[in-house]
């Protein structure tokens, strides 16, 4: 245990000083720069024109539509890994099981593309 | 200090508190619920691989792996409903999930 | 002959019948008739082949006759029927009764006759199966059924408030018999079997005689039933047709006093010789605080039903005084109280059927236009009250010798209940037959038609019949109800010595 | 108290030095490399580009930082605050920490942990993240959109580099990146028996692999040309519209490190990592270091030459693309190569 | 693993794999022959279930396959069984009623293939994990299903509701099961059993575990605590839908359930009858009393359901052969009876077309339409458990089980709240044959009057075919124990 979370400690490290840094970076302008805010310029980027309305309006379905189909085959990939680095050592029986898996994502897949789900207008 | 198991659990189980908390008690909105059906969820897999790492024994990250899975596929469909519902009641609040009582 | 189920057809052939009128239209005017004939024919064919047992009924043999048995739905339960001097003739009395209904409803029913017919039917089989039933899941099933079409018959068929009547009938019997029910599993488990013959002859400890004992008489006390659970019984009474009130009457009160012999008295004896004074204390609260109720019903079918309740008072004293004049009184009454409870009741539908009221004080004067029926009337009303010469009085002498013989001052208290029987009934004849005909409405009355005849005089000969010559059925039960006894007394004794010993 | 010194303090020291090495080595070299596109660009445009600071402009990245710092730093008011700012911090946060586990040579590396593509490919699908919430917490149209665009673009390639990681995994076995450079001594070019050279490297054998992991880069670093989520004349810039200042610069750092990151990985697991291109002496004697650099910056600059030739792509192309083409034609090459592998039994 | 073993471990789940390879070969005659193709799929999925239940009845075979993650044994091919005929006759009862509910996608009848192949593999579950996953891919799938009509707005919320306690039901059996994999260092459960049967293996943890094991599975089969969802989403769904969900998945989660507390968890049976005991004397009671003020006939079926998980639990709480068998006994009966009711509640439409739910709206039936009163007659009392109908054998064999093993409180409670029970049963059959009629129903399809008349058929005619189903019932209960 402590052997393996010793090889992550120079991430946890590398991690925090990378922190600082962006906290630098973020921090200094507030420190070092000249502020004259308006409500002109805190109002949002709307071309010329004031908003309509609240920005955060609904959104076309598709959007969600990818992130589903992104979990599923993220997923997939996530079986696919361990499969992939232990390739050598399960034999034929390993390579069917996953391609029969494959084979159902596939037919999945087959499913979404025909039913539109991957178009785009 | 050792981390030991019975730290993980108390972590775990301390995760599932909250996630079963915010399905009950939650008054505002439906995807607070989803969120706290994927913290349960995140208690379990601490649960398995903790349990796994000091049994000495790999099903339980297997299981974790699965765990992970349908996690996402229950996720997935769960706000997929969501949205039909939404479409169809205009509001997510947890109050207007009411037409049938009793 | 001997080879041929006999009990099985008896039992099941209102089937027959009720498959017969699902194939009929029995909405038309012709339908109508076939349906009445179709179920007459059933009935009466029915009753024809029951006879059939009784011929073929081997008086000298206490135990069980005719026997069938086949495996049946596994667990141990089998299909096992047969009837012994106990059982026997209440297989009679229902398929003799059976036609009077058809006959009393023939006019007073005018809607969806044929639902009323088979659900009669179908009443008919659970009826007769309760009596031959040799298996204790068996009885139950066949025990419980009855429910169902009488439920619906007096539902849709019934008076006003027949919603109400129907629901305390259904959910009263309904809770009395889940208990039972707990208990037939219980002694399953205990014994082993479902059998009824081996029921009887194993030996339950004695603790457990006293729960299985007081889960039975839940469920027969509210049959039969005994004061304080009897009150669903006048309102089912008042509401059902007449030819439920006969079946009610008739057939449906004498399963709980069979239930009781055959179960109570059979198979737990050192429990039934234990709560035998209780039974003799509610007996007589029944007979005289029912009695004495009954004298206060301005409706003519309640205060029937109301003296049943006290008649039945009777029975259960007869039957828990556990000797031989108790239990055969007690079976000989409710034979008797099945054909004149039945007869009353039949009497009761012809002048409803005439002015559709109850009341009694619509009624008076009824001699005078209507001398048949007031004749029928008579020695139904004799009988009720136990003269003797009629078949009420045999079977009231000998339960209260037998429970004389057991505890004088019950018998004392329950001998008042003659008194009042006589007070109620003879008053309500007095109210409805005798005096002036004042009412206009009365006056057009008509006398008894062929048909009411045709029902009356069958039951006026067999109530004096059997008033004057009970040899027949006494017969038939000596000999089971020996053996009864016998093993009865012998299982009380046992249970004394034991429980002398342990001192 | 000597060994409390010599277990914990001194390889915490060495540790954090070598990490704040890195780090500003890492933060100097964006700063190159995003002049370096901008000259490229101006080059094949026939411009200059920025040559006024200093010589040749070599400091132009650095007057931009000092520009960007004393600007004036301006949250809409309609912005949620904390997450506003939190952003662009979790942007380059992520962008940054990913680079804890690449090796620049063998064994040169802050963490080599066993599973150092997991942990490349894990940080990086959070990238999304900053993203997400830039646009959202701005309150404003433009970064909305633009930030629902950019983030469905990033996954819809991400799962195409996740198959074409899986194919390099199908031949190393291994997710140690160390051991992914090292598998690469001896590949396609050492079974035909010639020496090992950059023709063992995976490019060669992986081709197509090494093409859709490529392009899928660009699309997932939103670089041209699938730059759509800031495409100046649909969405202005995109989910970045409403900053300014150094939050707004550090949009622009984590997105050239992630930049970095893609080429380094590309090197890493097609082009055989700090390898030397041929198996001799003279070029083994040259640091790993010096060729990884050297394949690295190659790999950026054809980033650059694309955004320098290749047309912007529509949205509805972009995501065809990834989910029709790329899509099925990695998730056929895991199958094709997995079944090779084993069937020739190299597996 | 050689090419035997797997052989033989594809030969044991070949209904499984039947229904697993038609699902997508489903998916694709559907998606390819474009969106009007529901009717013929729906046909091609019943002839899939079909085929099924036919492997499973002519060849039997028994062992363990997939290294002892998937159990076929004599109880999983009879509940198998039951649970198809559960499927297939949910699914033919869509047939023609697709069209009000939205039910006439393709997807439909690939997502109940898909439930059913979810419930098969629960029944055959042997480990820990092929029953997680096994219960999600059946749980998932009827998610989807519960609100398939996305234009209706109780139909979706319905949905929600399902999914959300769903999910939570899973998290706690989840968490269940961490918690005795933890304690026990297994997910098989004949390795469970072993590491429990030795002494001081009993921990708080793994009671813990179990009771959260026994919460999660007591959600699925909508027993008191976790019922809450029941009347909801029975409402919500199209009634097609709540006839499935009312039918094979109970089938499945209480076969589940009693293979894991018999097999996995006998060592500990003082611990988990416990909770079952109380789980079943609640649902008894709630589905008896909660059920009487209820005007809508789903809402009412959906207490009686809950009644009688409460009363299948008693014979599962017992934990003895015979109960087992008396759960199984149980089930059938039950799933035949709702099918039956269901069925009558889907003729339930007026003649303009318009679909009524109360209870009230049965009012005279016994003249506008006596076959189907009559059937539905007999259903209830079955329902109630009045003799000679099939529901009192049911209870009986529970019961009998439950006497065996001294839970007397049990027992009594048991049969007192089925008293209560029968008088919301009652006032069906009393608005049907007692009250005035208050409007007509239109002509009752004849695939549905086949379902009900098949199901009235059963619960009448229990008391002569019935020898031969609790035989099967009682040799295929010995397997397990």
């Amino acid at each position: 245990m402590t052997e393996l979370l010793s090889s992550y400690i120079p991430i946890a490290i590398f991690i925090a000083i990378a922190l600082v840094i962006g906290l630098a970076l973020l921090i200094a302008p507030f420190a070092v720069a000249f502020k004259a805010p308006d409500s002109e310029k805190l109002s949002a980027y709307e071309c010329g024109f004031n908003a309509f309305d609240d920005a955060r309006m609904k959104f076309d379905i598709r959007f969600y539509l990818v992130s589903i189909l992104f979990i599923i085959f993220d997923l997939e990939v996530a079986f696919l890994f361990p499969w992939a680095v232990s390739f050598g050592a399960i034999g034929w029986f390993g390579f069917w099981s996953m391609m029969v898996f494959l084979l159902v994502l596939t037919i999945g897949f087959i499913y979404e593309w025909k039913k539109g789900a991957l178009e785009w207008e | 200090m050792v981390i030991g198991l019975s730290h993980y659990l108390t972590v775990s189980a301390i995760l599932f508190t909250l996630g079963v908390f915010g399905i009950f008690l939650n008054r505002k909105n439906v995807i607070v619920i989803l969120m706290s059906v994927e913290l349960i969820l995140l208690a379990v897999n601490i649960n398995m691989v903790a349990f796994s790492h000091f049994l000495n024994d790999i099903v339980g990250q297997v299981f974790a792996l699965l765990i992970l899975t349908v996690a996402a596929a229950e996720a997935a469909i769960g706000l997929a409903i969501l949205v039909v519902f939404y479409r169809n009641r205009g509001s997510i609040a947890v109050e207007d999930v009411n037409m049938m009582k009793g | 002959m001997t080879d041929w189920p006999i009990l099985s057809t008896v039992t099941f052939l209102p089937l027959a019948g009720v498959v017969l009128l699902l194939l009929m239209n029995g909405d038309s005017e012709s339908g109508r008739k076939n349906v009445l004939g179709i179920s007459l024919f059933t009935t009466v064919f029915t009753f024809i082949v029951s006879l059939v047992i009784w011929i073929g009924f081997d008086n000298a043999n206490p135990g069980f006759q005719m026997v069938e048995k086949h495996d049946w739905l596994g667990t141990g339960i089998g299909y096992h029927v047969g009837v012994d001097g106990i059982s026997m003739l209440f297989v009679i009395l229902t398929t003799f009764l059976m036609p009077f209904c058809v006959l009393a409803s023939w006019l007073s029913i005018e809607k969806r006759l044929k639902e009323y017919m088979i659900a009669f039917l179908i009443l008919e089989t659970m009826m007769v199966g309760v009596f031959v039933s040799l298996d204790i899941v068996l009885f139950y099933v066949f025990f419980e059924a009855g429910l169902i079409p009488m439920f619906l018959i007096i539902g849709v068929w019934g008076g006003r408030d027949r919603v109400y009547a129907s629901y305390k009938f259904f959910l009263y019997t309904l809770l009395g018999s889940v208990l039972m029910l707990l208990a037939i599993m219980a002694m399953y488990w205990q014994a082993g079997t479902t059998d009824i013959t081996a029921l009887l002859a194993y030996k339950f400890p004695p603790a457990l005689q006293t729960w299985l004992w007081l889960a039975f008489f839940a469920s027969f006390a509210v049959k039969m039933p005994m004061w304080p659970v009897h009150t669903w019984l006048p309102d089912a009474h008042v509401q059902a047709p007449t030819a439920g009130s006969v079946i009610l009457a008739g057939v449906l009160l004498k399963l709980g006093g069979y239930g009781l012999i055959r179960f109570s008295l059979g198979m737990f004896p050192v429990a039934s010789d234990y709560f035998a004074p209780l039974v003799f204390a509610m007996s007589v609260i029944a007979i005289i605080y029912t009695s004495l109720v009954a004298m206060m019903q301005d409706d003519i079918k309640k205060l029937i039903a109301y003296s049943s309740v006290a008649h039945m008072g009777y029975v259960t004293m007869g039957i828990f005084a556990a000797n031989m004049q108790g239990v055969q009184g007690s079976i000989f009454q409710m034979l008797s109280h099945g054909i004149v409870s039945g007869a009353l009741f039949l009497c009761v539908g012809v002048v409803y059927d005439r002015t559709h009221t109850r009341e009694i004080n619509a009624y008076g004067g009824l001699v005078n236009n209507m001398p048949k029926y007031a004749v029928a009337m008579m020695v139904f009303t004799m009988a009720n009250v136990g003269l003797p010469g009629t078949s009420g009085f045999i079977g009231e002498f000998l339960t209260l010798i037998g429970v004389f013989r057991v505890n004088t001052w019950v018998a004392l208290f329950a001998a008042t209940g003659v008194i009042l029987s006589a007070a109620y009934a003879l008053w309500l004849y007095r109210r409805v037959i005798f005096g002036a005909l004042e009412k206009e409405k009365l006056k057009a009355l008509l006398d008894l038609s062929r048909r009411e005849q045709l029902i009356l005089y069958p039951l006026v000969a067999l109530t004096i019949f059997f008033g004057v010559y009970p040899a027949p059925v006494f017969d038939a039960t000596a000999a089971s109800v020996d053996l009864l006894v016998n093993n009865y007394t012998a299982a009380v004794h046992a249970a004394q010595n034991v429980a002398l010993s342990m001192k | 108290m000597d060994s409390f010194f010599s277990t914990y303090v001194w390889p915490g020291i060495i540790m954090i030095g070598q990490s704040l090495l890195l780090l500003v080595c890492l933060l100097v070299f964006i700063a190159y490399v995003l002049l370096a596109d901008r000259k490229i660009w101006a080059a094949v445009q026939l411009r200059r580009g920025p040559n006024v600071v200093g010589p040749f402009g070599l400091f132009q990245s650095f007057a931009d930082l000092l520009k960007f710092v004393f600007k004036e730093p301006i949250i809409p008011a309609g912005a949620n605050k904390a997450v506003f700012l939190l952003a662009p911090l979790v942007t380059v946060l992520l962008a940054l920490s990913t680079w804890a586990v690449v090796p620049l040579a063998d064994g040169w590396v802050i963490a080599n942990i066993n599973v150092g593509i997991l942990y490349i490919f894990a940080i990086s699908s959070l990238e999304v993240y900053g993203i997400i919430m830039g646009g959202w917490a701005s309150n404003s149209k433009y970064p909305f959109l633009g930030a629902l665009r950019s983030a469905a673009q990033m996954v819809s390639y991400e799962v195409s580099i996740g198959f074409v990681i899986v194919t390099v995994l199908l031949c190393v076995g291994s997710l140690n990146l160390t051991d992914i450079v090292n598998a690469q001594h001896n590949g396609l070019g050492t079974m035909l028996g010639l020496p090992a050279s950059f023709l063992d490297w995976h490019w060669l054998s992986l081709f197509p692999m090494f093409i859709v992991f490529f392009i899928s880069a660009l699309a997932e670093t939103n670089r041209p040309p699938f730059d759509l989520p800031e495409a100046e004349s649909e969405l202005v810039a995109g989910f970045m519209v409403e900053y300014g200042s150094s939050p707004y610069m550090m949009f622009m750092l984590g997105e050239y490190a992630a930049v970095c990151l893609m080429c380094s990985l590309t090197t890493i697991l097609f082009l055989g990592g700090w390898l030397p291109p041929v198996d001799i002496w003279i070029l083994n004697w040259v640091p790993g270091i010096i060729w990884f650099m050297l394949k690295a910056c190659f790999v950026f600059f054809m980033f650059a030459m694309v955004k320098a030739f290749v047309p912007r792509y529509r949205y509805d192309q972009l995501m065809r693309l990834g989910w029709k083409v790329f899509l099925p034609l990695s998730l056929a090459m895991v199958i094709i190569v997995a079944f090779v592998l084993k069937l020739m039994g190299w597996a | 693993m050689t090419a035997e073993t797997i052989l033989l471990s594809l030969h044991l789940s070949a209904p499984e794999l039947i229904l697993a390879v038609g699902a997508l070969v489903l998916l694709m005659v559907g998606v390819f022959s474009g969106e009007r193709s529901g009717l013929v799929v729906t046909g091609l999925a019943i002839v899939l279930l079909l085929a099924s239940g036919l492997w499973l009845l002519f060849v039997p075979a028994e062992g363990l396959a997939f290294g002892g993650v998937y159990m076929a044994d004599g109880f999983s091919r009879f509940m198998k069984l039951v649970a198809l005929i559960g499927s297939l006759v949910a699914l033919f009862m869509t047939m023609g009623h697709a069209r009000e509910n939205q039910l006439d996608k393709f997807e439909f009848p690939v997502l109940l293939v898909l439930a059913t192949l979810g419930i098969l593999l629960m029944i055959s579950a042997n480990d820990l994990i092929s029953l997680y996953l096994a219960l999600e891919l059946q749980s998932l799938a009827l998610y989807v299903v519960a609100a398939i009509n996305r234009d209706s707005l109780k139909s979706t919320e319905a949905g929600l509701k399902y999914f959300v306690l769903g999910a939570l039901s899973s998290g706690m059996l989840l968490y269940g099961m961490s918690l005795v994999y933890g304690f026990t260092g297994h997910t098989h459960f004949a390795e469970i059993a072993q590491a429990l049967s030795v002494e001081g293996a009993r921990s708080l943890g793994l009671v813990f575990g179990l009771v959260f094991i026994l919460a999660g599975i007591a959600f699925k089969i909508s027993a008191v605590p976790f019922h809450m969802w029941t009347p909801d989403v029975y409402e919500g769904a199209p009634t097609p839908v709540t006839a499935f969900l009312a039918a094979a998945p109970k089938v499945a989660a209480m076969a589940m359930m009693t293979r894991m507390v018999i097999t996995a968890f006998q060592p500990v049976l003082a611990d988990w009858q416990q909770v079952v005991v109380f789980i079943s004397i609640a649902s008894m009671l709630l589905g008896s009393f909660a059920a009487i003020g209820q005007k809508n006939i789903k809402r009412l079926m959906a207490y009686s359901s809950i009644g009688h998980m409460g009363y299948a639990l008693v014979g599962l709480a017992a934990g003895n052969q015979t109960g087992v068998s008396g759960v199984m006994l149980y089930m059938v009966i039950y799933m035949i009876m709702t099918l039956g009711t269901f069925a009558i509640i889907m003729s339930m439409r007026r003649k303009d077309g318009t679909v009524v739910e109360n209870v009230d709206d049965l009012a005279g039936l016994s003249t506008t339409n006596p076959f189907m009163a009559v059937v539905l007659t007999a259903l209830m009392f079955s329902l109630a458990g009045i003799p000679p109908l099939a529901g009192f054998f049911a209870k009986y064999f529970v019961f009998v089980a439950a006497i065996e093993a001294k839970l007397y409180a049990l027992a009594i409670i048991g049969v007192l709240a089925s008293v209560v029970g029968a008088y919301y049963y009652l006032r069906v059959i009393k608005l049907m044959w007692f009250d005035e009629a208050t409007g007509e129903f239109a002509r009752v399809s004849s695939s549905l009057r086949l379902v009900f008349g098949l199901s009235g058929l059963f619960v009448t005619a229990y008391v002569l075919i019935g020898g031969p189903i609790g035989g099967a019932a009682e040799l295929a209960a010995a397997t397990l124990f």
